[in-house]
């Protein structure tokens, strides 16, 4: 471990609410980071809109705090323009299941590398506490004055459906568990998807930092992260938050499909000079 | 005797009426002929009625054919159905399938009764025919012909070949008064507007284009997946065009010329991308093939009506640059202008082509297919010496970094932000900002003032137009200045910044202005006055709704009636 | 003694500095009095610094107040977060916390240091003591404190009574010669122009609302999720603004009074499914509230720069109609007017409005809040015979049905179309349709010529401007009037079609013109020169960004400038 | 049955091509309206762009070709609106599954209550023959020229784990089948999801047909539609294509909801005058 977390903190201070559970994902970033030695100039750092997309302005690597729910498609532009950089996208729940809830499908089914982490406090916290899709049957919020008549969706199972490589999922407050499982998404081939739950103190209640740790438990060490069905009914077990790799399997990358087709148009035209590309044009 | 001439062939389906005018139009490329193509159709998505006009011409032209000389008529009924969209001309020479008789409404044309049926290749007979009646390269026809057929089996290529000898050998040829004269020349290449455009992203240095398919644009991704993966480049059909345009954000912020292509659909889709790549100041290229509207409005037909759209769309202060182009050939110079001028600027800048010139196919010389290619700025290490991404500077351009390069780490984003990038939503910085991002436009329009301007230096009328409209302007004109008039035409090819000056130079040298253009609500009036003035006393508008082409005649009526009436 | 004051109180979160602002205003509020609230927050998303300024007037007002005449600030570190946007007035008085010393540089200001830190409720004893200090309505303030935690438990009521009690005692209060005089009148109400918005929603009929949170539009969200379910509507958070602006078209074409309401970002999504709202002319209302630009640009703070994407946003000839609403009494007649415009009319209406009114509150009197609300006019069974939907008709409004309609069924589309709804990509229908659907403009210009004048008939300045610049303008020009000048106003509502003959009198009716709006990119100015001649010669310019609030000060410091400078 | 399916024909002709999947799935509507008996000023047919998007103009009830991609919303808001309306919503699978896909999912999630029924040509028919999300990995088309470099999804076992509640699947060669299933799929309460393998003449080769109808195999009598583990292994078998009802569960549907907050609303405030509701904005 020759780099340090320290190293990757930018000098702009997070205006995250006192106790918010981003800060514990950031600190998790920055030891993931520094664990791995990614250097900060291959490294890019992609975000939606919210209170978690925030992040990347923290970072003191490339960063790109977009548009709500488009981080994944930017992030896709980034890794295929430039195949050799580290390519991490981050953000919100409703961030990245309301608005972007398409681009997740999408980007997992292509397998794009990259990782993808999901800060999930079951509720909208920069527009101040309106229903997530993540948001519980029945609570209210803002936008649910009678309870939300919704029930909440499980990001790691959509994910699996979705056709991702890899899926874990963590808990703010455990940041070395955190750590571990960030840098193994990192390291994944393909897409990987990493669920953190990350109370919102403000829009949440102060107890559900309490409530998570009493539901977080680790997934037994004899499960089997490459069978599916396996994985599916891990998430989705009642009053329980299995936390740890749920999901690994290797399959062919977007990046890898990229470069093959490269070869193969390479094979079928020998010559691609900018008269063969005119003669079509011509008899 | 004539040096130019428009023929159109109608059919069904099967008929192979387009095919036949593709093989026409290359075998008369290859002579130097000069010549545009169009096509049409019915809704039937497959085997409904088609049809396709070729006009050849000795001289440059710029427009498709306004009145049909010669007419090949498979199915009455078929041309029935294009009712309005093909015209004889008087005294127009139809051939026509002579089980089928004509309907007596045609006004004063010559019919000549044909035995297409009987053919074994009726399209290519037909070629054979017009070939041999009309004077048209036939050698070079018949190895188009077997061009055309080269990949198929050897009998298919003989039967087509013999098909077009019978042709050849057809009586009715003799009907035919009409002689093609020309002087053979220099080969020409026939292109699309959307291949035009395809291979000017490859020559400008575009590596990386994601797209959504979408008529009449879909042959700029067509061409790019094929083109791209052989030097090196990537090319992704995405979900949707939200995520085209961030594909192209993220690609090209990460240090690759970036591109998409779409239609008004897709554009309407891309109005909150476009406002990030110019706030993050990202360079990049979306080219919009513009199509009949409001909503899925006319998918395969043309109009000038997403003006407004592309200079205005996206909330708040957005600054973009906007290129049309009204051929071919100005697709090309187009899209590297685009690429040279959001690469330097750093900034969004969209193409605005149409219908009628991406998909319609003509002349021109390869030589014509140079440009001057620009490459983005990163910043040198002595640059990046206290690197301020967002540096306030006279011309409004900051030094620019990419992921990759050492020392360059910025953090972005489309929030209002300091010089470092970091949030600040304080009013002071946002009108600093905000002047830095608008200082791009003065420099742009400084540095890129394109326009082209036909005719006299002084005239009594004026034409304004743009895009597509301007091919039938120029011809106007021309006719009506040999008849002794005194018109020319000014047509801005920098949309957004105008050429401001030039455009007001312009409306003072002449007596009255006419603008023309394809668009219902007038909206290249509209925004012409939002930049320059236009008194009411002299100026008159020509707007009509796109879905048929502005024709050469079409304009000089206008302009004649100009005296006559108000236009407005 | 004054008849009106501006009063800010500055903390951290915790400090109460925006309750009590709440409470302050409900009392005045119910002592008749006119009062605009407005808040100002850090970047922090909470316990950041925060602010809250109450103008408080015996006389109508109509802008936020420009300099502060007293300040209460619990933390001079927050006050100077504020710098720029906090302005004492001249000789200002300031309470501040006495164990923090005032910095240096305040200029000519009163300094009374009180112990805020040692009171139990800081932010209630304040009120106590603003109360005792200013002539405020202590018994009425008294009432509301008890009345904000009336859900608390006995001894929080008890506490917080106790320090305002302690608060009106404070010795410091002797400080002050300010005392405000007034005449108690009928109780007012207080909103928000996001409540009025909503409220007026419900009264219009509406009751289908699909939305997606947004700052600064969601408090419409929040009270209809309430409110539509308690009288048998409903309400749909949606999963983006794609999807709450299709809700909105299919619930109003099944025939239900649908609407949405979003934010700048939220406004670009939409703009492809407005297309289909005039081309389908399918009735659909959008709130827009403005905030700070491009991108995600600014947004907590207000803007007027959204207005050309609201206007011309959507590929292809879109019609559609524009309303603005300059303060919270506007903002629900505007609302009513734009479903009235929707439901005649059937196309889509957006409604500008921006964060200064939608999230300030505002005194009005509750009989103001009355509008003549008009229903969809479903066509009988008689006018059901040969039932075309989309007739072509002198008003271009077509018979309209809706499912359930026995006898009236019919096939949409977004693709051109003929009378009976069926796809036709024709030129001569495409031509036809695109008349018959502008035709409603012509109409609704004739019967909305919606605007506001103020100022003499004749003037010196006759000042153009939109929105919420109305208010400060309109203050100004009283101002300069009294003063002997000779100013006046001219503030279209109806903002697409735009009143042009009264415009156009107006302009011919003032010696010289300024445009006032808060847009970087001359948004407005630029409009109305697309339908008005606005000579260069006497035109001047006053635009700049959002961010900051338009003064009264800052209307009358650009007036009178104006003989001196070029403004554009 | 007394209505007759060809009442619900409308007086405009298909623009399909002869020989287009489409035209069965239109015969299959028409004879399920019927055989329903569906009141055709109460039954509203709600589709986006594409060859089969244009299917409600060829019925003779409410109708509305909309945008692409967002049948569903409009359907949604149709519905909301109007819930005693049968609302069919109909479209293809780029339709469904690339632009309209965030649509798709979040309505199976709020088992909003209509029928989806999509006609699936693994490709993109009315754009001219690019890749679909359906297309398998490998086939050329217009956008792929080297094979398409994703593998294809099966939308069944995606809306299963989207949330819907009733997923089927069909063949277009097969109109009594079909007209079954979408009977079934318009009786279901909540989010009805009906996939019919439509066949491109056009764009996917003349043997699609002769292709699939090899490959079609009813499901065996004793699938339960209850278990979701087995119908998700149905709609993936290898080299079959499974026809019939998949999966079928009752949960509370969006209709339903709404409906249960309003009466808590009701409850919660017997009286909801004007008066009341500007009750806030005075002391
Ligand atoms: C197009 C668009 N719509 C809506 C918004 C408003 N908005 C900003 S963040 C957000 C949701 C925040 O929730 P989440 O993604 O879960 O992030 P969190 O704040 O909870 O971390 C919304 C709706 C926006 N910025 N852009
Ligand atoms: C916003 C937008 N993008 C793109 C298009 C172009 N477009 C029309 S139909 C279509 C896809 C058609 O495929 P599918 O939905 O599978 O229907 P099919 O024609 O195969 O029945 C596309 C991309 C459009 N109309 N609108
Ligand atoms: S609102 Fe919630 S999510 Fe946002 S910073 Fe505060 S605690 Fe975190
Ligand atoms: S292109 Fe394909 S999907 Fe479209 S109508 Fe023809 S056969 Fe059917
Ligand atoms: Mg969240
Ligand atoms: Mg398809």
């Amino acid at each position: 471990m020759s780099a340090n977390a320290k190293d990757y903190k930018s000098d702009l201070k997070p205006v995250w609410c006192p106790g918010c559970g981003d800060f514990g994902v950031l600190n998790s970033l920055y030891r993931a980071f520094a664990d791995l030695e990614l250097a900060p100039h291959e490294t890019v750092v992609v975000s939606g809109i919210g209170c978690s997309s925030r992040l990347p302005g923290y970072v003191e690597t490339y960063g790109f705090n977009s548009l709500h729910g488009r981080a994944l498609p930017i992030a896709t532009g980034v890794k295929l323009a430039s195949p050799q950089l580290n390519v991490v996208a981050v953000g919100g729940d409703g961030d990245g299941l309301a608005i972007g809830g398409n681009h997740f499908l999408h980007s997992a089914r292509r397998n794009v590398d990259i990782a993808y982490i999901m800060m999930d406090n079951e509720i909208y916290g920069l527009t101040k506490g309106q229903a997530a899709p993540t948001t519980p049957l029945g609570d209210k919020t803002k936008s649910t004055a009678y309870g939300n008549p919704e029930a909440g969706v499980d990001p790691c199972s959509l994910a699996i459906s979705f056709g991702a490589t890899w899926v874990a999922r963590g808990f703010s407050g455990d940041v070395k568990g955190t750590t571990e499982l960030m840098k193994k998404a990192i390291q994944h081939r393909g897409f990987a998807f990493l669920n953190i739950i990350s109370p919102c103190v403000t829009w949440r209640g102060d107890d559900q930092h309490k409530e998570i740790r009493a539901k977080a438990k680790a997934l037994p060490p004899e499960h089997d992260s490459g069978n599916r069905e396996a994985a599916l009914r891990f998430c989705n077990e009642e009053g329980v938050v299995s936390t740890g790799v749920l999901y690994a399997v290797e399959h062919p990358t977007l990046v890898g499909e990229m470069q093959h087709i490269r070869e193969k148009a390479q094979a079928k035209y020998p010559s691609s000079t900018r008269t063969d590309m005119l003669r079509a044009f011509a008899l | 005797m004539t040096q130019e001439l428009t023929l159109s062939i109608v059919g069904s389906g099967g008929d192979g009426a387009v095919a036949a005018g593709d093989i026409l139009s290359m075998a008369c490329a290859s002579e130097g002929l000069h010549v545009i193509k169009t096509e049409a159709y019915g809704p039937q998505i497959r085997g409904g009625e088609s049809s396709c006009t070729v006009r050849i011409s000795s001289a440059p032209i710029y427009a498709q054919g306004d009145a049909i000389d010669v007419l090949v008529v498979f199915n009455w009924a078929d041309f029935g159905r294009f009712a309005g969209e093909l015209a004889p001309a008087e005294g127009a020479l139809i051939f026509h399938e002579e089980k089928d008789p004509a309907p007596a409404d045609l006004g004063n044309v010559r019919l000549v009764p044909v035995s297409f049926a009987g053919a074994r290749s009726k399209n290519v007979f037909a070629l054979g025919l017009l070939s041999a009646a009309l004077g048209l390269p036939s050698a070079a026809i018949r190895t188009a012909v077997a061009s055309r057929f080269g990949k198929k089996a050897e009998a298919v290529i003989a039967a087509n070949l013999a098909a077009f000898d019978a042709g050849l050998q057809s009586p009715a040829a003799g009907a035919s008064e009409i002689k093609l004269v020309y002087q053979k020349s220099e080969p020409k290449l026939l292109m699309s507007g959307n291949e035009a455009s395809a291979v000017a992203a490859i020559d400008a240095g575009c590596r990386f284009f994601a797209g959504y398919p979408i008529t009449p644009s879909s042959e700029i991704l067509h061409f790019l997946a094929e083109w791209l993966p052989k030097i090196g480049g990537s090319c992704l059909q995405t979900e949707d065009e939200l995520a085209a345009i961030g594909a192209v954000v993220g690609g090209s912020f990460a240090g690759v010329k970036s591109m998409t292509a779409t239609s008004g659909p897709g554009l309407s889709l891309m109005a909150e991308m476009i406002g990030l790549s110019s706030m993050a100041e990202v360079p990049s290229v979306i080219v919009n093939v513009q199509r009949g509207g409001p909503s899925t409005g006319l998918p395969t037909k043309s109009e000038q009506s997403d003006l407004l759209h592309a200079v205005f769309a996206s909330h708040g202060d957005t600054p973009r640059a906007v290129i049309a182009c009204g051929d071919v050939e100005e697709s090309y110079h187009a899209m590297i202008d685009a690429f040279n001028i959001a690469e330097e600027f750093q900034l969004p800048v969209i193409v605005l082509t149409d219908q009628s010139v991406a998909q319609r196919r003509e002349t021109l010389s390869a030589d014509k297919l140079t440009h001057e290619v620009r490459e983005r700025h990163i910043a040198t290490a002595e640059e990046m010496v206290d690197f301020k991404r967002y540096r306030d500077t006279p011309t409004g351009v900051s030094p620019m970094s990419a992921p990759g390069v050492k020392g360059g780490e910025y953090q972005t984003n489309g929030l209002e932000h300091d010089e470092q990038g970091r949030p600040n939503s304080m009013f002071s910085m946002h009108e600093k900002m905000n002047a830095k991002r608008y200082r791009k436009l003065d420099a742009i329009a400084e540095r890129y003032p394109l326009y082209t301007r036909y005719g006299p230096v002084k005239a009594a009328l004026g034409i304004l137009c743009w895009g597509s409209s301007a091919g039938p302007v120029r011809e106007a004109i021309e006719k009506m200045n040999a008849a002794g008039e005194s018109v020319a035409a000014f047509v801005p090819r920098m949309i957004m910044p105008l050429p401001k000056r030039e455009l007001e130079q312009f409306v003072a040298s002449c007596d009255e202005i006419l603008v023309v253009e394809l668009s219902y609500s007038k909206q290249f009036y509209q925004y012409l006055r939002t930049e320059i003035d236009l008194p009411h006393d002299r100026t008159r508008v020509y707007a009509r709704s796109g879905g048929k082409a502005l024709g050469v005649n079409e304009v000089m009526l206008v302009a004649a009636r100009l005296s006559e009436e108000v236009l407005v």
